[in-house]
C-alpha cells in the first residue's frame, strides 16, 4: 500500500499556444506521502496541480491519478476523480452565493452523502478552521485569511485520498498558518497524499520531508529529507512548540 | 442520484431563485412581457378567427320562386329541398318579407325601388345548410342542385360575397399565420436567450461545481428547475396581465371572449417546457455535454 | 472631460463589445426579436390605416336625378353643386349607365331586375368630396344642402355603410391602440431590462473601476453608447428581418407598402435613444447617482 | 510638510450590523511614513484600509485624509480621493476582461492622462514588477504571484500621495518579494506615505519602521523604530543585501 503511487505524471509537458509552461516533468507522489513544491511565481506550481485534477489537460505526456489516466479519461469520468482529491485554490474559488457553511458541505452534497452526515464533518472541520461561528456568513463578508481558510475547510472536508493545496498560507498569519499546518499533518499521518505549493520557506525549512523545486517548468530538485508521512510521534512534537511558536526565526513579528 | 441529493437539488433551486433575485426578476420581466404579446396574440387570432367562423355559419342560400306559382307548388318544392343531403333548414320568404328585408338591407340605397308601383321582388326560400357544406366548392354544387329544381327562378348564395370572404378570411389566415410565426419564435427565441443571459452570470459557480466533483447532472438539475419555475411563473403573470386588459378591454367591445381553460393550460405547460428547455440548452454549452 | 479620456471611453465602448460578445450577442437578439414584433406591428398598422383611408377617400355622394329633367337642367344643377364649397369633383351618370354599375356591383343580385321591362334606375351625378369634409358629420351636412337643390330627387351616400365603416374603422382603431400599447410597452421594458440583465453582469468591474477613481461620468460613458449601439443595432437587425418577411408576404398580398423612410429613421432613432436610456437608468441604481 | 497628517483616525469604530470590527481606533500616519499594518487573520486591517480610501464609513469617529473628512464628505468627491491613494487589494480586484496593461492604465485613464504619457509610465511599472512580458494577457492567463504584481502596479502607477498595500506579498516568492518591498521603500523614499499590512513578519521584523499592532479591532501597539521614511542609504544598502538574501533567516528555502 505504501510504494503504490496516487500520483503519477509521465513525461508531461504543458504548452499554452507559445508559452511552455512545464516541460517534460516526471514524478511520483507515493500513497500518503507529504510534498512541498516550491518555485518561484510562475515557475508552472498551480499548472502541475491543474494537471493532477484535469483541469487541463497535458500537451504530452500523462498524468495517473489512482486508477485514472488522463490519456484515456473520459470527461463524464472527471467527476469521480475530483472527489478523490481536495483541493485550497490559490484564489479560493468560494461560492459566492452561498454561506460558508454550504461553501463546505457542497464538496460532500456532491457525492451525495446524508444531510445528517454533511452536517456533523462540515461543523467539525469549520471548529478546526476557526470559523464555526462564521458559518452564515457568506464569503463577502470574510476576511482574506478567514476565506483563505473556508477553501481548506471545503478541501478537507472529503478526507480525500489526495489533497491540493495551493499557497494555503498565503492570506494567514503565523497562528493560524501554525493550526492550518498541523491540521494538514493530521490529515497526512491518517494517510491522506498532501501536495502543497507554498512561497513560505521557513515552513519548508522546518518541516520538509519531500521538497520539490520547480522553475520555469522544469523540476530543478526533488529531495526527501524526513519520513515519507507525518507521524502521530512527530505530530505530537510539533503540538507541543506550537504553543509558543514553530518558527525558527521565533516567527511573529516581535513584540 | 440519491435521494438525499435530490431533495437537495430542489430546495437548491428554489433557493437560487431567492440568491439573485435581482437577476430573476429582470428575466421573470422580460419574460412576462413577451409572452404577453405572444398571449395577446393568441386571444385577437382566437377571437377573429370565431368571429370569421360565426359569419361562415350565417351563410344561407337564397331561392328564388318563379311569379304565379301555386301554394300547392311551392310545397312541393319545399319537400324536395328538405329533401336533399346538404340542407338543414328552409324558411320561406313571401314577397312582402322580401321588400322588407331589401330596404333593411340596402337602407337609403332602396329609395331606388320605392318609386316603383309594383314589388318587383320574388319570393324566396332561405336555405341554411348542414356543416360541412359550407365550402365554397359545395355551396356552388349545391346551388346548381336547386336550381335544376323545377319553378326555382334563380339561385343567390351571395357569391360575390362568399368570394370576398373566402378571399378576406383567407388573407387573415395567412397574414396571422406569417404574424403567429413571427411572434411564436420570437417568444421562444427571447425566453430562451433571457434564461442564457441569467446562466452566464453564474458560470463562476459552474465552473467551481465542477471543480469540486459534481455531475453534469447535479449542475443542471437545478438550472432546469429554476428554468422551469421561470417559465411557469412569466406564463401566469403574463396570463393575469392579459386578463387585466381584457377587462377592460371586455367593456367596449362585449363580444370577445378570453382564452378557454385548455388552451391557458397548454400554455403555461409550455413556457415551463420552454424555460427548462432553455436552461438545459443553455448549460450543454457550458458544459460541453 | 478631457480629449483623451473622452476619445479613450469612446474606444473603450466598442471594444467592451468585442470582449463580451456573447453577451451582447444574446442581447441583441433578444431586443432584435422584440423589436421585430414591434415593427411588425407598426407595418401592418401603417397598411390597414392605409387601407381605411384609401376607403374612406372613395366615398362619394350620389344625388339621384328627377325623372324627365332636360339636358338643360342637369347642366344647371351641375354648376350648382360644383360650386358647394366640399366638393372636389362631379360625375354624371345616365340611366344606362346607372344599370351596369347596379349589375355590376349586385352581381347575380341584380337578377331581380332584370325581368323588369323598363329601366327603374334614375339618372345620377356622383360627387367626391373634398378632403377635410369626407367626415361623417360633413356628409350628413352636405347631403341635406344637396337635396335642397331642386330636381334632386334622393341623395345617398352610403349611409349605411359609412356607419359600419366608421364602426369597423373606430373598433380596429381601438383595438390597435390597445395592442400598440401593450407591444411598445413590453419592448420598452424588454429592452432596457436586458441592457439591464448584461450590466448586472459586469457588477464587479463596475466596482473596481469606482475603486480606482473613476468619475460616474467615466464609468456610464462607455455604458450608454453601448446601450446606444445595442439598441441601433438591434433596430437595424430588425427591420432587415421585417424586409425579409415582406419580400416573401409581398408576393401574395401585392398592396402592401413597407414602412417610410421617415418611419425607419424615426425608429431607429427611438431605439437608439432607449438602448442609452435603459443603461444609464440601470447604471444608475448601481452608482446610486 | 514632513509633520502634516496625510491619514488621520479619530474614535473611529466600524460594525456590522452585530459585529464590531472596529473599535476607537485613533492613528495617524505622517506625509511619507512607511506604516507596517499586522494582526490576526480578522484583526480588522482590511478593514482600517476600507476606511481609508472611504468604502465603508465608519459607524463612529471619522477619519481624515488629506484635505477629505469623512463626514462631510460628498459622494461624487470620492473619486477625486481615490486618486490620490494607490491601493493593492488583497484580492487583487483586477478587470478580468482587460489585459495587464490596461489595468494598470485604467489608474491613470480615470485622471484623463495622455496616451503618450500613459503608455511610458505603464511600461516603466510594468517592467519594475517583472512583467513587461506579459502586458497583453489576461489577468486569468497569470499565476497567481503575477496577478498580485499586476495590483501593486496599478497601485504605484500614479505615484499616489498615499499607498495602501493590503497583503501584497502573500503570494509572491521570498526573491520578487524582495524586489516589491525595495519598489515600495523607493516610493516611500520620494515622499509617499506606505501603510502596508501584512502577515510575513520576517518581512517586518528586518524593515519595520513603524509596526501597528492590531487585534480584534483595538491598535494593541504603535511602535516606531527606525526614522518615518525609508532613505536613499538605507535603500542603497538593501539594495546590496538584496542580491544575496534579504531575509536573517537566509529566506529562500535552503537549497
Ligand atoms: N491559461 C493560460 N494561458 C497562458 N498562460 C498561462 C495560462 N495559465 C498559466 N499560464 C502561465 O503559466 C505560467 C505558470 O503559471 P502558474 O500559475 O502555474 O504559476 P505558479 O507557479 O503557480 O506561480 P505563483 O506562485 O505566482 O502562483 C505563468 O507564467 C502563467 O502566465
Ligand atoms: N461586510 C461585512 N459584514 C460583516 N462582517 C464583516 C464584513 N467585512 C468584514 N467583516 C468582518 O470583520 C472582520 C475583520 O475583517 P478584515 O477583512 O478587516 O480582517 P483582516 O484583518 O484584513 O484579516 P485577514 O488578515 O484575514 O485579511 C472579519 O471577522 C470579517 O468577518
Ligand atoms: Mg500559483
Ligand atoms: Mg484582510
Amino acid at each position: 500500500m505504501e510504494a503504490r503511487h496516487v500520483i503519477g505524471m509521465y513525461h508531461l509537458s504543458k504548452r499554452y499556444e507559445d508559452r511552455t509552461v512545464l516541460t517534460d516533468v516526471n514524478l511520483q507522489v507515493a500513497n500518503g506521502e507529504f510534498v512541498f513544491l516550491v518555485g518561484p511565481s510562475g515557475a508552472g506550481k498551480s499548472t502541475l496541480l491543474r494537471m493532477i485534477y484535469m483541469n487541463e489537460s497535458p500537451t504530452q505526456g500523462q498524468v495517473v491519478v489512482g486508477s485514472f489516466v488522463s490519456s484515456n479519461m473520459k470527461r463524464r469520468q472527471i467527476p469521480y476523480l475530483r472527489r478523490k482529491i481536495g483541493v485550497v485554490f490559490q484564489d479560493f474559488k468560494l461560492l459566492e452565493d452561498r454561506d460558508v457553511f454550504e461553501n463546505v458541505a457542497i464538496a460532500m452534497r456532491v457525492t451525495g452523502e446524508t444531510n445528517y452526515e454533511i452536517k456533523r464533518r462540515v461543523m467539525q472541520v469549520l471548529t478546526q478552521v476557526g470559523l464555526y461561528h462564521k458559518r452564515y456568513d457568506r464569503p463577502v463578508k470574510l476576511s482574506g485569511g478567514e476565506q483563505q481558510r473556508v477553501a481548506i475547510a471545503r478541501a478537507v472536508v472529503n478526507s480525500p485520498e489526495i489533497l491540493l493545496a495551493d499557497e494555503p498560507t498565503g492570506n494567514l498569519d503565523p497562528d493560524v498558518t501554525a493550526e492550518i499546518l498541523q491540521l494538514l499533518f493530521r490529515i497526512n499521518s491518517s494517510g491522506t497524499a498532501v501536495l502543497m505549493a507554498t512561497h513560505n520557506h521557513a515552513l519548508v525549512k522546518n518541516f520538509g520531508q519531500r521538497i520539490l523545486h520547480l522553475r520555469d517548468g522544469v523540476i530543478e530538485e526533488d529531495r526527501r529529507v524526513g519520513p515519507r508521512r507525518f507521524s502521530r510521534e512527530r505530530l505530537d512534537e510539533i503540538s507541543m512548540t506550537a504553543g509558543k511558536s514553530i518558527w525558527s526565526d521565533d516567527g511573529r513579528a516581535d513584540r | 442520484m440519491k435521494l438525499y441529493q435530490g431533495l437537495y437539488l430542489i430546495k437548491e433551486s428554489f433557493k437560487t431563485l431567492g440568491r439573485h433575485k435581482g437577476i430573476m426578476f429582470l428575466s421573470i420581466v422580460i419574460m412576462s412581457l413577451t409572452l404577453l404579446v405572444l398571449a395577446v396574440f393568441l386571444l385577437v387570432t382566437d377571437n377573429v378567427l370565431s368571429a370569421l367562423e360565426r359569419t361562415r355559419q350565417e351563410l344561407s342560400v337564397y331561392a328564388y320562386i318563379e311569379e304565379g306559382l301555386t301554394q300547392n307548388d311551392i310545397e312541393q318544392q319545399y319537400k324536395k329541398l328538405l329533401a336533399m343531403k346538404e340542407v338543414e333548414s328552409i324558411v320561406f320568404i313571401s314577397k312582402a318579407e322580401a321588400m322588407t328585408e331589401f330596404e333593411e338591407e340596402f337602407g337609403e340605397g332602396s329609395a331606388i325601388l320605392e318609386s316603383l308601383e309594383s314589388n318587383p321582388l320574388p319570393a324566396s326560400f332561405r336555405i341554411a345548410l348542414k356543416d360541412g357544406y359550407k365550402e365554397q366548392s359545395n355551396i356552388r354544387l349545391f346551388a346548381e342542385q336547386v336550381t335544376a329544381v323545377s319553378g326555382i327562378e334563380n339561385v343567390d348564395y351571395g357569391k360575390e360575397f362568399l368570394d370576398r370572404f373566402s378571399l378576406m378570411a383567407r388573407v387573415f389566415l395567412y397574414v396571422d399565420m406569417i404574424l403567429g410565426f413571427i411572434v411564436v419564435l420570437s417568444s421562444v427565441f427571447i425566453i430562451s436567450n433571457t434564461v442564457r443571459l441569467t446562466i452566464l452570470s453564474r458560470q463562476k459557480s459552474i465552473e467551481i461545481l465542477k471543480l469540486v466533483g459534481a455531475t453534469n447532472r447535479f449542475i443542471t438539475t437545478p438550472f432546469v428547475l429554476e428554468g422551469a419555475f421561470q417559465g411557469g411563473l412569466a406564463s401566469l403573470v403574463s396570463l393575469a396581465l392579459l386578463a387585466l386588459i381584457y377587462l377592460v378591454v371586455v367593456k367596449m367591445l362585449p363580444d370577445i371572449a378570453f382564452l378557454d381553460v385548455q388552451t391557458s393550460v397548454l400554455y403555461v405547460l409550455t413556457c415551463i417546457v420552454l424555460g427548462s428547455l432553455g436552461s438545459f440548452a443553455a448549460l450543454r454549452r457550458f458544459l460541453r455535454l
